[in-house]
């Protein structure tokens, strides 16, 4: 069984209050030297059998039809590499 | 916990010996051995699991159940009494064959550790107990308290917890119709977050929890059963926090509100086709709570099998699935030839039911796991029959210290000016500001029946379309007043919520309450509860309102740091028509200002001595119930027969806080003038309990006059609406844009 | 002759009941459609009431979208149904592209109630003829994800077209471009907005005003004149 | 400038009722063979000046403070390859 992982972020050219809130709060933190931050979506979906070309090209088109609304939403598919499984989990 | 070879009843009772984790289950020695007794083996692990959640303090009310019994004892007769305590909610006969459900519970612990989720399962804890009953839920409220307004970590927990009760209460479709938001560094800690809901029913629809008829099937429905939140409830609410100990913090569940709104609806299908014999939510203690419950209610035995729970995550042990308190479950007990159909409706609505077991006719919960019987109890010994502790309590030695520090003798105001400022400085205090950054993050219309909502005394809902039948609630609670004196200021909860009530012209006829509390085992915290009860019980009796259910939560408290006693008390009330009711804004200009009741110079914990004194000392205000429940019929009468516009109820901030909200939400002003016998401090800030402010058309003063005078209350023309000022003639003038300014300001400038 | 408006009930709709009750008081008759039913029950228009449709997770209105009731819906519309959509409705329209651009978090982060002033900016549609362009109305809003957004193109278009039906007034509550609070496809038959309507149609009840009720007006005057 | 991005999602034994939701939506959509869907949160946050381990730290700290309430979630801290970026962008 592998991941497969849609990453969800707005268009840049629109405004991301939430992004903007955390980043509003850093300075409270403490926190200096971040001059943006974006808040977006992560998907994991676990695929069951193989994750070729045929299934990936499938997963694109649920992102794009979907897991992102295209009027707002840009998206990237990857399939998640054992390491980065592995890494997550720890 | 997973042991080979499977430890069932027959094992446990081979090997006697062999030790069981008891003490990290929250059970004391002695309960253990009562365990044994009544099994006369030792348990098997899910029976210990079981008995350990069903008897910690949150589901046995082990320190609280001796007081409590008040509640029964001295309970008024009362004609409205459908059902009473001891069901998930009480349930009260308000009229044209309409029953309404109600009660609030606490989810303090569980949203200090995190806000959303702790809050929002709060909500949704409270609403299974409504649908239950076989109600449809109307409305939700959410009494709340925090630590201080400007402390830092209120930013953290104040916010998650507003997000969490209107993320799930707007997502369910459910008006939120009143609640509190109180500040005090006491809540440091240990904010509270105690959530009311309503249900409306036909008489011929009360369902109760209980399991009868042999041979009927138990169906579970909803959620899957997940690893969330074991041993939660228990260990939540039966440990104070201690920060060296995070282990104990066990995970905090996650809410699903869309799957909460479904389980509504295909319950109300179900009881609508009368599919259900008895049922009851998953609540504290899931499955352990709903079976042994169903169980020892009905008349027979009860027969499970765990093999059969849909489950989120398939590692779970027995023991771990008996204890889960996974969201948004309920149990139902079907006949046989209804469960096609029960189970029918459940796929309409995408909810997953299973039929987990049945109803037999002996008297034992058997439960079984991969074909061993892992549980074999009298239920009652689990559900009812568990400890009884009789706490040591004693009034605190520093009790008359408290007491004899006389807020009367605080420095008052020496002139107009302060008088002003000190004004100006009450109404924008973050406990007296609006709250409305708050209350607008909530839904107030849906279901298209909300008559009054915030910022109004109490939540009003239309009932029936035809008639305006409606009713009203109001939740209220002083931890100051309580602590200063927990049985006046139990009472004075009670007042406060009944005129609530009463001011937007329903008629008071039931009470719920939440009891939050410090640690039982401090004997100075057990007797303030010993107090807030009796006076809770004698005050209900006194004014005719039975307590028909409630929420006890115990050990609020920060190491040796309890919160303020904090009785919260909820008071149902009924409206034959709603377009009676009265508002609290100003209605017209003109219209005369009267005074209804006493004011006396009492100002032991009130809002000005808190505000401009940072101070708690000497005696709540007094009180006089049968003044209440005068100044109530008055208000009704007056709402009834036309006779006022407008009227709002004096409490804390007193009456110069009641006309200011009054004022700023009508738009209008006010000249108040100070009546003979008092002078303008006390006139303004005095926080004497059974009064009201109401607005008079002139066309009504004689009528409304005179009806004050027949029936004995004093009546005081202070002032009249009008203009853009509230003006304290001789004293100062302060504008509605200034006073709107402090008022809305302060939240958001703190909170935004 | 009266007419049969339909209201969808989706899994986490919230307003279905009001909605219908709002269609009776305007004199029309509700008809309840389900989401898993494609037949529309042969209504002459379709209201998309408020709610949480699945939850809203994912997005608002992403998953309704893709119910079967919504095939057969999109069909019609484009066809020419009359077909409302308040809040999740709206959410529901712009997912269905049968509304232009998209639906997404207030900008302050928060669920706001309040009872919302608007002017009424097309008066022209099949949904708001009995009002007049340029009036003002009382209208409550409640909802989290209300901030209208569309590219630059699409804006000015529904701008030069006349298709933004409603902006808010005195305070924009959610960040929404141009103040958008509802629009309306080319045809006028399909309109958009996200207050509540059906909240504001009986005195007494929710903010006390009437200001919602032209819209069920509207359309049984539409339909029935038909 | 370089980009750190902050992955943070449920644990797994908590339940995801918008990843449920997702999943529970996709034999509608035509969609077989996804077993498990969960959904959770990418920040992305631009960070000025070098991202060494000393800052990375600092990441850590801000996610497990702020970002993630590790009561009910688990997060993972990474810097964003340039490829990533770009491909990100295309
Ligand atoms: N957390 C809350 N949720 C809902 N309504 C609230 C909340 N806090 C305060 N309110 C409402 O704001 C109004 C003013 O509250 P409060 O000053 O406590 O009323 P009162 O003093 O009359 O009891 C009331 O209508 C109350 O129901
Ligand atoms: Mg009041």
């Amino acid at each position: 069984m592998a991941r497969v992982v849609v990453d969800v972020m707005l268009k840049p050219e629109i405004l991301d209050p939430q992004g903007q809130a955390v980043q509003r709060a850093l300075p409270r933190l403490g926190f200096e030297g971040i001059s943006d931050v974006r808040q977006g979506k992560r998907f994991e979906l676990e695929v069951d059998g193989p994750v070729d070309d045929a299934a990936l090209a499938r997963i694109h088109d649920l992102a794009e039809s979907f897991l992102a609304n295209t009027v707002i939403e840009d998206f990237t598919v990857r399939v998640e590499s054992e390491d980065a499984v592995a890494e997550a989990v720890k | 916990m997973s042991r080979t070879p499977l430890d069932t009843v027959e094992h446990a009772a081979a090997t006697p010996d062999v030790e069981l984790p008891w003490a990290e289950l929250g059970l004391k020695k002695d309960e253990y051995e009562r365990v044994v007794e009544i099994l006369g083996r030792r348990p098997t692990g899910a029976e210990l699991a079981m008995y350990s959640v069903m008897w910690s303090e949150h589901c046995s009310y082990k320190s609280s159940k001796v007081h409590l019994r008040q509640f029964g004892e001295k309970a008024p007769r009362s004609d409205a009494m459908l059902v009473g305590i001891g069901e998930n909610a009480g349930v009260v006969d308000v009229g044209q064959g309409y029953a309404v459900t109600f009660k609030v519970e606490s989810h303090n612990h569980p949203s200090y550790v995190e806000p959303y989720q702790g809050a929002a399962t709060g909500v949704g804890g409270i609403v299974r107990d409504i649908i239950a009953m076989g109600a449809r839920p109307v409305a939700v409220v959410d009494p709340l308290r925090f630590g201080a307004a400007d402390h830092p970590d209120t930013k953290r927990v104040l916010p998650g917890v507003v997000a969490g009760i209107g993320g799930y209460g707007n997502c369910l479709g459910l008006p939120n119709i009143g609640g509190e938001v109180v500040f005090d560094a006491c809540y440091q800690g240990n904010p509270l977050v105690n959530a009311g809901a309503i249900g409306v029913m036909r008489h011929e629809d009360i369902h109760l929890a209980k399991a009868s008829g042999a041979g009927n099937k138990v169906i579970l429905y909803g959620a899957r059963t997940g690893g969330d939140g074991i041993g939660g409830a228990s260990i939540l609410a039966s440990e104070t926090f201690d920060d060296a100990k995070p282990s104990k913090r066990p995970a905090v569940q996650v809410g699903d509100p869309f799957q909460e709104k479904l389980l509504i609806e295909c319950t109300l299908e179900a009881f609508q086709e009368k599919l259900v014999v008895g049922i009851q939510d998953l609540g504290a203690a899931g499955l352990s709570c709903a079976t042994s419950e169903l169980a020892s209610n009905g008349s027979g035995g009860m027969r499970v099998t765990l093999d059969d729970v849909p489950l989120r995550d398939s590692t779970l042990s027995p023991e771990e699935i008996l204890m889960s308190e996974s969201q948004e479950r309920m149990c139902a007990v079907v006949e046989p030839e209804k469960v096609d159909r029960f189970l029918e409706i459940c796929e309409k609505w995408d909810v997953i039911a299973t039929v987990i077991g049945e109803v037999t006719d002996g008297d034992r919960l058997e439960i079984f796991w991969h074909g061993g019987k892992i549980v074999d109890v009298d239920p009652r010994t689990v559900a009812h029959d568990g400890p009884v502790y009789e706490r040591p309590y004693a009034r605190p030695e520093w009790q008359d210290a408290l007491q004899a520090d006389d807020a009367n003798k605080l420095p008052r105001p020496q002139s107009s000016g302060e008088l002003k400022d000190q004004v100006l400085k009450l109404v924008g205090s973050p406990n007296q500001a609006s709250k409305q950054w708050i209350t607008q993050q909530y839904d107030h219309f849906v279901q298209g029946n909300t008559v009054l909502a915030q910022p109004e005394d109490s939540g009003m809902i239309r009932v029936d379309e035809e008639s305006g039948l409606g009713v009203a609630i109001a939740t209220d609670g002083n931890g100051r007043y309580a602590k200063l004196d927990p049985y006046t200021g139990a009472q004075l909860a009670l007042a406060e919520a009944y005129r609530n009530v009463a001011t937007t012209g329903a008629k008071p006829l039931a009470v719920s309450d939440c009891l939050n509390f410090g640690s039982p085992e401090d004997p100075a915290v057990m007797w303030q509860f010993a107090e807030a009860v009796r006076g809770l019980a004698d005050g209900c009796l006194q004014l005719g309102t039975p307590v028909t259910g409630g929420n006890v939560s115990l050990y609020n408290q920060t190491g040796e740091a309890a919160i303020h006693p904090t009785p919260v008390v909820a008071v149902l009330g009924v409206i034959d028509d709603v377009a009676r009711r009265t508002p609290v804004a100003f209605q017209e200009d003109g219209q005369l200002l009267y005074l209804l009741g006493d004011t006396r110079e009492e100002f032991g914990g009130s809002a000005w001595s808190q505000v401009v004194h940072d101070h708690l000392g000497g005696l709540p205000p007094k009180v006089d119930l049968e003044r209440e429940r005068l100044l109530g019929e008055i208000l009704i009468s007056a709402s009834r027969d036309g006779m006022i516009d407008s009227a709002h109820d004096l409490s804390d901030g007193g009456l110069v806080q009641a006309v200011v909200e009054s004022a700023l939400l009508g738009g209008r002003g006010a000249r108040l003038v100070v009546p003979d016998g008092l002078d303008a401090f006390t006139f303004l800030f005095s926080e004497s309990a059974g009064r009201a402010v109401v607005a008079v058309p002139r066309s009504e003063e004689v009528r409304f006059n005179d009806m004050c005078g027949a029936r004995g209350l004093p009546v005081t023309r202070i002032g009249v609406v009008d203009g853009e000022t509230v003006e304290v003639q001789g004293e100062f003038s302060l504008s509605l844009t200034d006073l709107r300014e402090a008022h809305e300001g302060t939240i958001p400038g703190l909170l935004a | 002759m009266t007419a049969r408006i339909g209201v969808v009930t989706f899994p986490g709709s919230l307003d279905d009941r009001d909605t219908q009750r709002a269609i009776r008081v305007a004199g029309a008759e509700p008809v309840a459609l389900w989401h898993k039913d494609k037949d529309l029950k042969q209504v002459d228009a379709v209201v998309l009431c408020g709610g949480f449709s699945y939850g809203d997770y994912l997005r608002a209105g992403a998953i309704a979208r893709f119910s079967p009731v919504m095939d057969t819906l999109i069909d019609q519309a484009k066809a020419g149904l009359p077909v409302l959509g308040i809040c999740n409705g709206f959410q529901i329209l712009t997912e269905a592209h049968l509304l232009p651009g998209g639906m997404l978090g207030n900008d302050h982060l928060h669920f706001i109630c309040r009872d919302q002033k608007l002017r009424v900016e097309n008066a022209d549609t099949a949904w708001t003829s009995d009002y007049t362009a340029g009036q003002e109305i009382h209208i409550p809003l409640k909802n989290m994800d209300g901030r209208y957004v569309a590219d630059r193109r699409t804006l000015d278009e529904l701008e030069s077209e006349g298709r933004v039906a409603f902006r808010y007034l005195g305070m924009n509550p959610n960040g929404s471009l141009n103040d958008i609070a509802g629009i309306s496809n080319a045809a006028g038959n399909v309109v958009g907005l996200m207050p509540h309507p059906e909240h504001a149609v009986e005195p007494l009840i929710g903010t006390g005003r009437t200001d919602g009720l032209p819209f069920f007006t509207s359309i049984l005057k539409k339909l029935v004149n038909a």
